[in-house]
Formats: C-alpha cells, structure tokens, sequence
C-alpha cells in the first residue's frame, strides 16, 4: 500500500496514459496481426464489414457507457434488440396492405422502433430508480422477457419482413454516403455525440458524479433519478437506432436475434477503460473497445489456424489481454 | 494449379446433433484437403445468424471463395447474403434449410423435418393402436421445431393418442432431465415420451429410471445418436426405435460440393435425406462408432 | 466502566525520565510526484507524553501523522521505534508493534456495525468463531466510556459525523496501541464530546501510552499537551514544553504573521426584513415542530448538542429528507423537494460530513467546484474556460493549498477540502447560506479569513445559518442563536445573552429561556 | 444526549425484517400457488427433485454470495462446471482400464474434480487481486474460455461417462442418507457452513468490509487480496464440489452443460438479498432465492397455464417481483 501511494500523482499522469493506450495498442496489435495474416484485410470491402457489423455494438455501447458510468448496468439490450425488431417488422408488414410497400411504412417502423427503445428503456429506468431495484435484476428480468416475448411473437420460428419491402428498406444497411454506410455513419456520430456528451456537457458530468459518489451529487442539486433515468431512456433509444439499422441487413428477427449481445456490449465498454463500479467513463474508449472486438471475429475468420471450437478461448484470452494492458491498479472489482 | 476455396459456414455445436454435424463436416474437409490439393477449405461455425452472416462476408470479402456450403442458422436472415454470395458468381450449396427464396442454390441437400416427425408419429401410431397417453419434450424453439411438431400431430391425428403436455427441453439433456421429473409428478399416468431427439431422450430415461417408472412407458428419441442406436439395436424394451436426421448430411454436402470441382460429375440439384425409422432389424446399418454423436 | 480491553501492555515509564524515545522521525522528507511536501523532519514521541503537532492547512501534519504509522513511506529519513530504525512495509505492520493512527478522514465502513467497525481486523474469537457477546459488551463499554450510547449494532452510514468520531475513537482504544497518533479527533466533535476524549487522553496517558494530537483547536491544544510542535510549509518552525507557548504565539507561529480579533464586530440587524420564515417544521422523528426566522442580512447560529436534530432540519429544508411545515422565502412560500429546488430560491447548504456529503474525492477540483452551480457554466457545452477562471479565483479567495492544479481531491489537506467545499456552495451566488461546521478542521489563520468573509457575505446582503459545535465561533460571530435540545428549539438569545453559559443551560435542557420555539 | 440514536437500531431492525422477509414471502407464495395447482407439488418425490436439482446452482451461489459481498463477481461457473465435469470424466475414463471399474476411480474423478475446480477459481481470483483487472472483464473472459475448451475436449459432441462407471457413481446424485439425497444433504452442509462463515467468523466480516470500502478494510489491517483471492478459491471449490453430484446425475458433459447457470446463481444471491455492490451478504437469503428460482421452473412445468413460449416471461417478472417486495430504498445500483 505505502509503496503504491508514494507514486499516486505522478503515477496518475502516467497512469492516465497507459490506461488510455492500453485498449489503442490492442487495437493496433490486431490490426498488425489482421494484416500479416491476410493481404485482404486491410481492403475496403473487409473495413467496411467490420464497421458496419460493429455498428450494433457500437451504438448500444455508447449509450451503454453512460448507463454504467452512472453507476448502473443494462443486461437486456441484446434481447430488446430481437423485441424490437420483432415488433418492427410486424408494425411495417401489418402496414403494407393499406400503405403499400412504401418508404412511409419504412418510416413508421423505424419511427416505432425508436419510440419502443426509449418506451423499453424507461421500464428498465423506473423500476431501478423508483422502485429502488437493483439494475442488475431487473434488467436481467426484462432480458428473460423479452426473450420469451419474441419467441411468443414468433410462435417459435422467425419474424420475417414482407420481401419486397425488405428490399426497398435494405440501403439502410448497404447503402451510404460517399461510399461509406450508413450504419458506420450512424455510429460515428452517435459516438461523437456520446464523447462531447461525456466530456463537454452537464449530463456527462452529473452522470459521473453520481456513478463515484451518489450522496454528494444528491447535495449537489444533480437530480440523481432523472439522471440517471436518461441514461436508461437514451440506451434503450440507441438499442432502437441498432434495430432500425439491424432489421435491412436480416429481415428477421427471432429467438436467437442479438444472444449475447448485453455482454459484448459491456465487455466493449469495460475494454474501453470505463470503471465497471461507475464514476468514469469514456466513450471514445468505447469505441475501440467495440473495434477489438469486432476485430477478434474477423480475424478469426481470416486463418484456420485453429479449432473453430477453440474460437472461444481466443477471444477470452484477447479480451483480458487487452484489459491487462491498461491494468493500473485500479479498484479490481 | 489453381486451387479452389470452398467456404463452409455451419451454425456452431451447441447440442448433441450440431456437435455430430460439426464432426461430419471437419471430417469431409479433413479427407478432401488431404485427397485434393487443389482444393482449400474455409470452416467457420454460429452462434447466432447475425454471426453467421458476418462469416460468409468475411469469407467473401477476404478468403476469395469460389463455393458455399452452408447450414443456415435461420432461414430468411440468411437468404440476403447467401443470395450475394451468389450473385458474386460463387456455387452455393445449402444443406438441411431451404432458404426463403427459391433458386439461389445450386445444390441442396436436407434432411427432412416434417417427414421427421411424420415417422416418429406414425411409429406412435403403430405402437398404440388403442390409443394412449404422452407426453412430447420439444426442442428449442425454431422453425424446425414447430416443422416437426407439427408433422407429429399431424400423424397422430384421429389416433385416440393424447398428447397430456408439451414442454420444451432445448435439445439438452439437463433440461430434458427437469421437465421429465416434472412430467412424471403432474401426470400420474403415461404410455410414452416422444423426445424427439437424443440428447433429450437420455435425460428423459435417467429422469424415468430414477422415479422408478420405467416399466411403465417408453420412449422414443431421435436424430440417430450412437448410444440410442446401440440399445436399440441390443433390444433395450424402453428404447425400440429411432427416427435418423442425420448429421453426417454436412459431410455429404461438403463431398458433393468438392466433387463438382473436381470431377465433371453433374452436382446440381436436391437431395433429400429421408428420415427413416431404425429398429432392431436394421440398427447396424446406423451405427458410426467414431461420430461423438 | 470495566477496562477490560485496555491494558497498555507497557510497564510504567520511569517517572520523570524517557530518554528513549517511543517512536521517533529523524530527517523525514516526503514528495509526492514532484512536489517536496515534508522537508526534515525530526519530532519524538515519549511514553506517557500527550505531543501537539499544530500547523496551517496543508501544512504537512496528516503526512507526518501518516508516515509515523506506516500508511505512507518516507521518501527519505528513518522512522525509529524505541530507538530501532524501522520500516513499515504497510500499516498492519504498525498496528502489530503497537502504532495506532485516527485518521483525519473517516475510515469506517458505511454498511458495518458500529460494533463490526470497532473490531475490524481484529475480532475476538473463540477457536474459529467470533465470539460475538464479547465483542458487543466490549462495545457497550468503550461507547459508555466515551459517553456515546449508540447501539453496537447500529449501521455506520445510519449516525452522524461526531458520532462516527467517537465510533473511530473507540476503534483506536481496542487496539491496545502504545503509540495513539490521532488526526484532529476533536474536529468533529462538541465540547461535551471533547473533554469525554480528553479524560481519555489523560487515562492513556498515566498508562504510558505516548499521544501525537493535531488539532485546530488551540485552547485545546494549550489545555492537554504536554509538549506542542508548529509546523509551516512542511518544516517544523518550532517546539516547546507546555508553559512555553500560549495561544497567540502557536497561532503566530503556524501563521508566520501576527493575528488581530478573530471575530469581527457585529452589527446588528435588525429591522431588517425577514427572508426566510419557517413554521412548524419536522424531520422524520429528528426535528419537531421548529419555528423560526431569518432576517435579511443576519447571522444566525445553530447550537445544540450532538444529535439534537440541527443537520436533520437543515437537510429537511434542502429536501433532501422527508419534512412537513411550511417555508417562506422573501414571503412567498416554497416547496423545497429538492436541492435544485431549493438553489434555485436562493438556499444552499454545506453538508457537515464532507467525504460522504460534499465532494467527490475521485474527482479534480475544477469538476468539485463547479459541480453544484454547474448550471451558471454550461450552455449546452461546459465552459471549461470559465470553470478553470472560477477556479483561480477560488484559490486565490479562500485560499486552497494545492501541490497543483489537478491533484485529487482526495490528496487534499483535510482543511483546504472544506475550503473547497465552502467555495463550491458559494458559487450557487446563494440569497441564504447554510453552513454546517464551516470550520471544521481549518487553521486559525484561515478561520479568520473565513469569518471575515462570512460577514462581508452579511453586510452584502446575504442571510447566513451557522451550525457550529464549537461555542466561541457562534457565540463571537452569530448575531442571534437558536438552540436545539431534541429535536426542538429549546430558546433563542440574542444580544447580550450569546453566551457560553446560557447556551449551553439551554442545550442541556437545564433552564427554559428566551422566546422559546419562536 | 444522542437520543434521537435510540431509534436507530430499532429502525435498523424493522428495515432489516422487511427486507429479510421479501423472499422469504416470495418463496412462501410460490409454494401456495404451487400446492394450489397441483396437489402433488408438496408431495416428497417432488420436493426431493426441486431441492436436489437445485443443489447444484446452490451450491455454487452460496460460494457466490462471498464472492459478490467482498465487492466482487463471477461470470465463469456455468462454464466451469461443464469445463470440470468433462476433465472428470475424461480422467475417470482413462483410469478405467488400470484401476477398473471401481470406487477408486471415482474418488480419483472427485479429487480431481475439487482440485480443478481451486485452480480455475485462484486463478480468476490471481488475475483479479493481482493483476487488478476488473472482476467483469476476468469471469467474462474465462466463462468463454472454459465452454470453448470443453466443445474442444468432446469434439462438439458429448463426453460421456463409462457407463459401468456411471452406474457405480449413480448413488452419488440419486442415494443418500435416511431418504435425503445426497445433492441435498451436500446443499445443506454448504449452506450451513457458509452461514456461520459469513455471520460469525471473521473472514466473513473481512468480505463484507472489503465490498464496502476496500480502503478502510485495507487500513484495518484486514488482508484484502488475500481474503478476495480465497473467495474465487472458494467458489471454484464449491463449483467442483457441484461438478462431482452432476456427473452422476446425467454421466456426461458438453458444451450446453451449466449454460446460464451464471446467471442464475447471481440472480439467487441477489434475490436473496445480499448487495451486488458489495459490502453485505446473506447466505440463507441465497438458499431461499434458489429455491425460489427452482421452483418457479417446477410450477411452471406442472401447469399448463400459459403457451410454453412465455415461462421466460413469467420467470423475469417474477424474478423481478422477489426482489420488489424486499426493495427498501437501498442504493439504487
Ligand atoms: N497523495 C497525495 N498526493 C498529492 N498531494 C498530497 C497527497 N497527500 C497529501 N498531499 C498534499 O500534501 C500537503 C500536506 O497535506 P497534509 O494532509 O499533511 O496537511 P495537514 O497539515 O494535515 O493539513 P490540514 O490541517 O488541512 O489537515 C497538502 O498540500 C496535500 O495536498
Ligand atoms: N440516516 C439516518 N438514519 C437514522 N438516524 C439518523 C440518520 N441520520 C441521522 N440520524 C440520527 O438523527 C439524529 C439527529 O442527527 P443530526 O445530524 O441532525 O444532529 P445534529 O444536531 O446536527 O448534531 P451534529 O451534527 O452535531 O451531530 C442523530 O441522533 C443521528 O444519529
Ligand atoms: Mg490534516
Ligand atoms: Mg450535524
């Protein structure tokens, strides 16, 4: 102990760096690797992939960030994911008889996917922070029901979107601007919004004050509930994002829509340097931390170096890895 | 020489069937790699489509594939990408799942799920002629599921055979185990247990076995595992049948895919893999020792 | 009163002599990063001996306190005990060879018993288990001692800041230490409180036991040490045997100048219009029924003994606790449901407990700083511009003493966090002020400094509430004085009636006077 | 002079009584609602599969509960049983033909199985105390690890027990001691043990000191690494423990063994009433969420109430109800 605090402030600038390029060098490891591995993955097609891929992920893990900076945690984004876009698609095929197949009924479910994320976050929101529940309970409750809910929905098998309009509505996944998707577009943003939100504005402060210390925010007039509300009603809003750009690539949701996605999303943030036990968060973190591991996969695939059953145990070993290279001593819980 | 890149994409072996299915395939490629050097191999193995679909880009997208095969997770996510794989001039073989549109590959070999449950069915049918009372452990929930529930019911129709409760045991011996011990305290009083798959089917006869009710019912499993194969063959009297959807379809998929590269044999077309109903006459003919199915 | 855990385990110094120092520091230094924070430090404590170390802000004395029992390490120099160079790996260590540290900051576990606090680490068991009827008498007993009739089994988080003193107290007095070292034990505490410690004090003492003490407090410290050491910017200035120093040269020693009246003179206010009007209050079960007004420009004074219900009601008018009765402020009443609410009427509040209530100790100071009146700095964006101004004048105008601009406010000195604090609350630009101990735990020099500001605050218009355990503050600096017994005002003085003896017959429920309940 | 602290302890106890009392009612209602839709549901057979299926998460929670008091987490049971319970029976299996079919392979199998389960378990806890990487982050990446190494181990299928040796290890799971099986006496001792642990040794007060503040925990010269390492030890211990009664159950193991058991065991632990930030931990409130969990299964599998689609609904808000009756404002994490 004695030794460890002799070093604190100087540690804690050098601390601050190696904790911040820990998750970069993972990054720029896999890159290196990916390269060696496979001339092609540096190409613009296998980039693009990955972006887009990694965009659900991302886009979740953004508002994730937040949610756990202010000291909570959200177990049913993945299963909400396989909800809405269930209940999308249903909403548009239900439409197409009196509107037609139309960007208007393409409009009203992304329009109903948003409402649904932000209705499905406030759940989640008001049972933590009214009720007084653990967010690890209810959301682990709200995980096993949406689960079950789609697979009710579903009868079992898949919700599949009317064809024609899943080709209509399929740019929103393959399509973009200047060459680029829309879904990497969508995460950029979404990411650049989360960082000046994080760093640059009130929301982001209040939600790290009280994430380190609920009581002194509550003195310090921060309105802990609703704060901490918002950070339930804008993730389940960017789950609803994920959804609506979810639903052109597949054009289905079932049972097994978005399985295990709450732990990839959180393992990304944590990854990314933000405390598990709340107090500070960082959202560009965030964002590499989704890269590594939309990279894993990726070059999983690029060599049949191994096992596909040892897949696993690669991917385990890389996320703590890169977890051990901004390892400094923090709290270990 | 020009080597040729097939590309296999299989949804990972979460249960007994998969498992054997993953073995069938690794096999075939194993023997082609080492028979055909012109020929290379991409395996990689879901666990959700969303994955699934990530492989065959990446397989696309970097490994260059001149061919597909592919078990799709789900049916409708995957017939988008498939369709691309397609379109990029690539052969593509489908096996055990149609995809939702028509036309899209070249070779398709499947199992059949309706027919699947259509024999286990008739095979109730047959063996309760005056009717009797069940209880079904379904798998986990799917298409496939539903198919074969379906083609059951359908067979059992008008058979006075009731069917006292359904529940689903995820094609896992543990909750197969827990819904049979349920099973047996509602329902002081049943014929049968239609498990409709192996891995099922043994948590269901240890849950019996334990309850001390064995001699009161039997139980029919399916998918063709090595073990239920072998009781019964030797006679087991609560094990008389089983019902084949085998997953050495992957395996024969694989082979025929490579064949059309490398022999000028015509490929192209469906192959249907019925499932039959495997007694004591013929279980031999179903035994594989080396399969860990 | 059964000492049954307190043996000092030491025999009897020789009276009249102690050449071997119990525990002793030969040219410490210390630097944190780069900044030198104790320059050559030498100081010994004997067995037997009550030592002051008394100092300015900042001025190094936790450090040292720190380093004599093995929570940080010396950057250079020698830690003797009984004359043997020692290093202490860590402060298990310390505590086995018989070194106990008070820290200044609480260090009880907010979801723990007090009982459970008290034997942390060292439980008593029979064979494997706790022997847990010997425990909670042993509790009853130390709190008894210290005449603080808590229940053993009462949550930490669930009792207040003096009695979380007396708990950590109680604490040190298990661990049978040979060396108390103990960090402003008295700042949190009432004189009542104080002279129960101070018995305690002289107890250990006559058994040998060698007490390093720091206090802000220097009557205190003229009181009870035998022997008082002055430190300044991490260099000890001076040291004396009791007799050789009164009260005014500590305080000119610490401070390096000299010091006028501590308190400026009041001006009445009255006349003036009320601003802020409470009516049959209550707090939960902890306040009832409190009447009372607040004129413009006024100081008022909260006294009372500890747990009288002084920080409930304050916290019930913030709303943060649940309360009934009514509120005005300039007239018009108020709902005050929540801290915003209440900043936005023009009332703030500075909680006593600072570690819990007021800043966040993994935190800089700039985002302590502003994080009440955040508001008044962003638009849309945080202006970090305008918080690092703020920040500047924050220093410049309280006075903080930082080794530099981004350390943690958990590196802080204990006083120059509360100076944060204050700064933080003034920020909101408050109408009304509620102050909760405002000098807890602050030097003489800067005490001055604050009431000072208090009352320029006063004449600018400003109303100011002041909750203070330590009597010569409300008495020399409130113009009027409420005082609590239970939950209820037992009596206002004013004028000439601010005074020790008539507020404190009225806290201890001796005699009904003046307008009482309003 | 404190008088108002006089109350304290009182509303200390009433709160705590409230509290306590939520599962406790949760568990009584479900077993009133049990017995009326079915009257078998009390009958001993019944009784006997609840309790010693759930012997198993049990077990395990009741490691867990130290764990998550001491602040901590861990992800990795569910993986670890599969994990260890393949390894046992591989082991077993090898020995056969040198040591035949005997009850010294078995003990062999059991040993091996509690010593497997201590190594996973220090070095969870090594990577966590020592190398401070997040609790999350480590269990996360180990719970992977351990499911891709045993669908390595059985090639994607099942590895299974000899069944010689399976028959002779049967009684394990389905004998006992004067008609209680051994599943539940086990259960029973574990709970027992870690109930005294937790209440009246010090270790106990050590857990729950550390996850309230691990400083204050570190200056009270209690050994917090070495306290927090021996909780992940303990917890791979007992998940060995529950290893060696589920290979007789069922003789086999694979990829799908112990899937969501982590879930499960924390949900029990929290349902139980023990703070999933740490610093308060009860063992019996633990026994009563396991049983709750496994009973919920059990009714729902004994009525046909509802489409089979939705037990997992049913599930979560029950899950969540629980915990709703013994909400008491706490921290609202
Ligand atoms: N861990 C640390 N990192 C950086 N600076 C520190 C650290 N600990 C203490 N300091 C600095 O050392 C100086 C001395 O602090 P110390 O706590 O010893 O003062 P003090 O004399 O006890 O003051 P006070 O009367 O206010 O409690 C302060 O400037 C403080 O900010
Ligand atoms: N959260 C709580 N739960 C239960 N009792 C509490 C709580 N907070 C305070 N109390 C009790 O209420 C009483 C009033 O406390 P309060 O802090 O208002 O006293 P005070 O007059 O401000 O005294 P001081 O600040 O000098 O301790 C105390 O006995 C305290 O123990
Ligand atoms: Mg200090
Ligand atoms: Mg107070």
């Amino acid at each position: 102990m004695a030794e460890q605090t002799t070093n604190a402030p100087g540690k804690a600038g050098f601390k601050f760096d190696l904790q911040a390029l820990g998750p970069i060098l993972a990054l720029v490891v896999l890159v290196v690797i990916g390269t060696l591995l496979n001339p092609d993955f540096l190409g613009q097609q296998n980039i693009t992939n990955v972006l887009s891929r990694s965009a659900f992920i991302g886009i979740m893990a953004v508002g994730m960030t937040f949610v756990i900076t202010a000291g909570g945690l959200d177990l049913s984004v993945g299963s909400m994911t396989a909800f809405i876009a269930g209940i999308m698609i249903m909403i548009m095929n239900a439409l197409i008889p009196s509107l037609g197949t139309s960007w208007g009924v393409i409009l009203i479910g992304m329009g109903a996917g948003l409402a649904l994320g932000a209705l499905a976050g406030a759940v989640n929101g008001f049972l933590i922070t009214r009720m007084g529940i653990e967010a690890f309970i209810v959301t682990l409750g709200s995980m096993v029901i949406f689960r079950s809910l789609v697979t009710w929905l579903a009868d079992g098998g898949t919700i599949s979107l009317n064809f024609a309009l899943g080709s209509l509505y399929e740019p929103v996944y393959y399509g973009g601007l200047f060459g680029i998707r829309w879904p990497i577009i969508v995460f950029a943003v979404v990411a650049i919004l989360g960082e000046i939100a994080m760093r640059h504005t009130a929301y982001g402060r209040h939600c790290a004050a009280i994430g380190s210390n609920e009581q002194v925010a509550l003195y310090s007039a921060v309105h802990v509930k609703r704060v901490r509300m918002l950070t339930y009603v804008v993730l389940g809003t960017l789950v609803g994002l994920a959804s609506v750009l979810y639903v052109p690539r597949l054009g289905s949701a079932s049972n097994s829509t978005g399985l295990l996605w709450e732990l990839e999303t959180i393992a990304a943030v944590i990854i990314g340097g933000t405390l598990l036990s709340g107090g500070f968060g960082r959202v560009w973190g965030t964002v590499v931390g989704v890269l590594i591991l939309g990279l894993i996969d990726n070059i999983l695939n690029l060599t049949d170096l191994v096992s596909p059953y040892l897949n696993g145990a690669i991917q385990g070993v890389i996320i703590i890895l890169a977890v051990v290279l901004q390892r400094a001593r923090k709290s270990s819980r | 020489q020009e080597t040729t890149v097939i590309g296999v994409s299989i949804p990972a072996a979460t249960h007994g069937w998969a498992g054997g299915m993953n073995f069938h395939a690794q096999e075939a490629i194993d023997r082609l790699e080492a028979t055909y050097p012109e020929l290379d191999f991409v395996l990689a193995t879901a666990s959700d489509p969303a994955k699934q679909v990530n492989d065959i880009e990446d397989m696309m997208a970097t490994r260059n594939i001149d061919a597909l095969v592919v078990l799709p997770f789900e049916s409708e996510p995957l017939t988008a990408p498939v369709k691309r794989v397609k379109d990029s001039g690539a052969w593509v073989t489908v096996i055990d799942r149609g995809l939702s549109e028509d036309g899209i590959e070249d070779l398709y070999v499947a199992g059949d799920n309706p027919g699947f449950g259509t024999t286990s069915g008739m095979f109730f049918k047959e063996m309760m002629p005056d009717g009797g009372k069940i209880v079904v452990l379904r798998g986990i929930p799917t298409t496939i599921d539903n198919e074969r529930v379906e083609g059951f019911q359908a067979a059992i129709e008008g058979s006075g055979i009731e069917i006292l409760g359904m529940e689903h045991g995820n094609w896992n011996r543990d909750d197969a185990f827990t819904v049979m011990q349920d099973f047996l305290s509602k329902y002081p009083e049943i014929d049968a247990v239609w498990a409709s798959d192996d891995d099922m089917a043994i948590g269901v006869l240890a849950a019996i076995k334990e309850a001390g009710r064995m001699d009161e019912m039997w139980v029919l499993g399916g998918a063709g595992m090595k073990e239920m194969i072998a009781r019964v063959r030797d006679g087991d009297p609560y094990v008389k049948a089983n019902v084949t959807y085998p997953p050495s379809m992957s395996g024969t998929a694989i082979e025929l895919t490579a064949l059309n590269f490398v022999s000028n044999a015509p490929v192209s077309g469906k192959f249907v893999i019925g499932s039959v109903l495997v007694t004591q006459e013929n279980a031999e003919k179903f035994y594989f020792p080396d399969s860990p199915f | 009163m059964q000492a049954t855990t307190l043996q000092s385990g030491q025999p009897e110094p020789p009276p009249g002599q102690a050449a071997v120092p119990a525990l002793a520091l030969r040219n410490v230094q210390r630097s944190f990063g780069p900044i030198r924070i104790l320059h050559d430090i030498g100081i010994e404590l004997h067995a037997g001996e009550v030592h002051a170390l008394i100092g300015e802000n900042g001025a190094g004395k936790s450090t040292t306190m720190k380093i004599m029992s093995g929570y940080l390490a010396p950057s250079a120099g020698e830690i003797l005990l009984d004359g043997v160079p020692v290093s202490f790996a860590r402060s298990r260590e310390a505590e086995a060879r018989g070194v106990t540290l008070i820290h200044q900051e609480f260090n009880l576990a907010q979801l723990l018993s007090v009982e459970q606090n008290i034997f942390l680490g060292h439980e008593l068991k029979r064979g494997w288990l706790l022997d847990h009827a010997t425990m909670r008498a042993q509790t009853r007993d130390l709190l008894a001692r210290l005449e603080t009739p808590l229940d053993p089994r009462a949550q930490v988080s669930s009792i207040s800041v003096p009695e979380k003193q007396m708990v950590e107290i109680a604490k040190a007095l298990t661990r049978q230490a040979r060396v108390l070292i103990m960090d402003e034990p008295t700042a949190a505490l009432t004189n009542r409180e104080t002279s129960v410690l101070f018995k305690q004090i002289e107890r250990l003492k006559a058994e040998g036991v060698a007490i390093l003490y720091t206090s802000h407090k220097l009557d205190e410290v003229a009181r009870i040490a035998d022997r008082v050491t002055v430190m300044r910017d991490g260099r000890i200035v001076r040291s004396a045997l009791r007799g050789e120093m009164n009260e005014d040269q500590m305080a000119e020693a610490m401070v390096g100048r000299e010091l006028s009246d501590m308190f400026p003179a009041k001006r009445p206010a009255d006349g003036a219009p009320p601003v802020l009007e409470v009516q049959r209050f209550s707090v939960g079960d902890a306040v009832r029924d409190v009447s009372f007004t607040l004129r413009r420009g006024e100081i008022l004074g909260f006294a009372g003994l500890v747990g009288s219900g002084r920080t409930e009601l304050m916290e019930g008018l913030i709303g943060v606790r649940h309360s009934s009765g009514s509120v005005a402020i300039n007239g018009a009443p108020v709902h005050l449901h929540s801290v915003e609410a209440a900043m936005a009427a023009g009332l703030v509040y500075l909680p006593e407990d600072r570690k819990e209530h007021g800043l966040i100790l993994t935190q800089d100071m700039r985002r302590n700083l502003t994080l009440l009146a955040l508001k008044k700095f962003s638009n849309l964006l945080v202006d970090k511009r305008a918080e690092e101004a703020a920040l500047d004048r924050a220093i410049q105008e309280f006075d903080i003493r930082a080794p530099e601009r981004s350390v943690l406010v958990g590196n802080l000195s204990g006083g120059n966090q509360q100076k944060l604090l204050l700064a933080k609350i003034m920020l909101a630009d408050p109408q009304i002020v509620i102050i909760d101990e405002p000098t807890r735990g602050i030097d003489v020099g800067t005490k001055q400094q604050f009431y000072g500001f208090i009352h320029r605050l006063a004449g600018a218009g400003h109303s100011v509430i002041v909750i203070s355990s330590e009597m010569t503050e409300v008495i020399g600096l409130c113009d009027r004085v409420a005082v609590m017994r239970r939950g209820r005002i037992a009596g206002e003085v004013q004028g000439m009636d601010v005074n020790e003896d008539t507020i404190v017959r009225l806290a201890m429920g001796l005699e009904k006077k003046g307008n009482s309940n309003g």
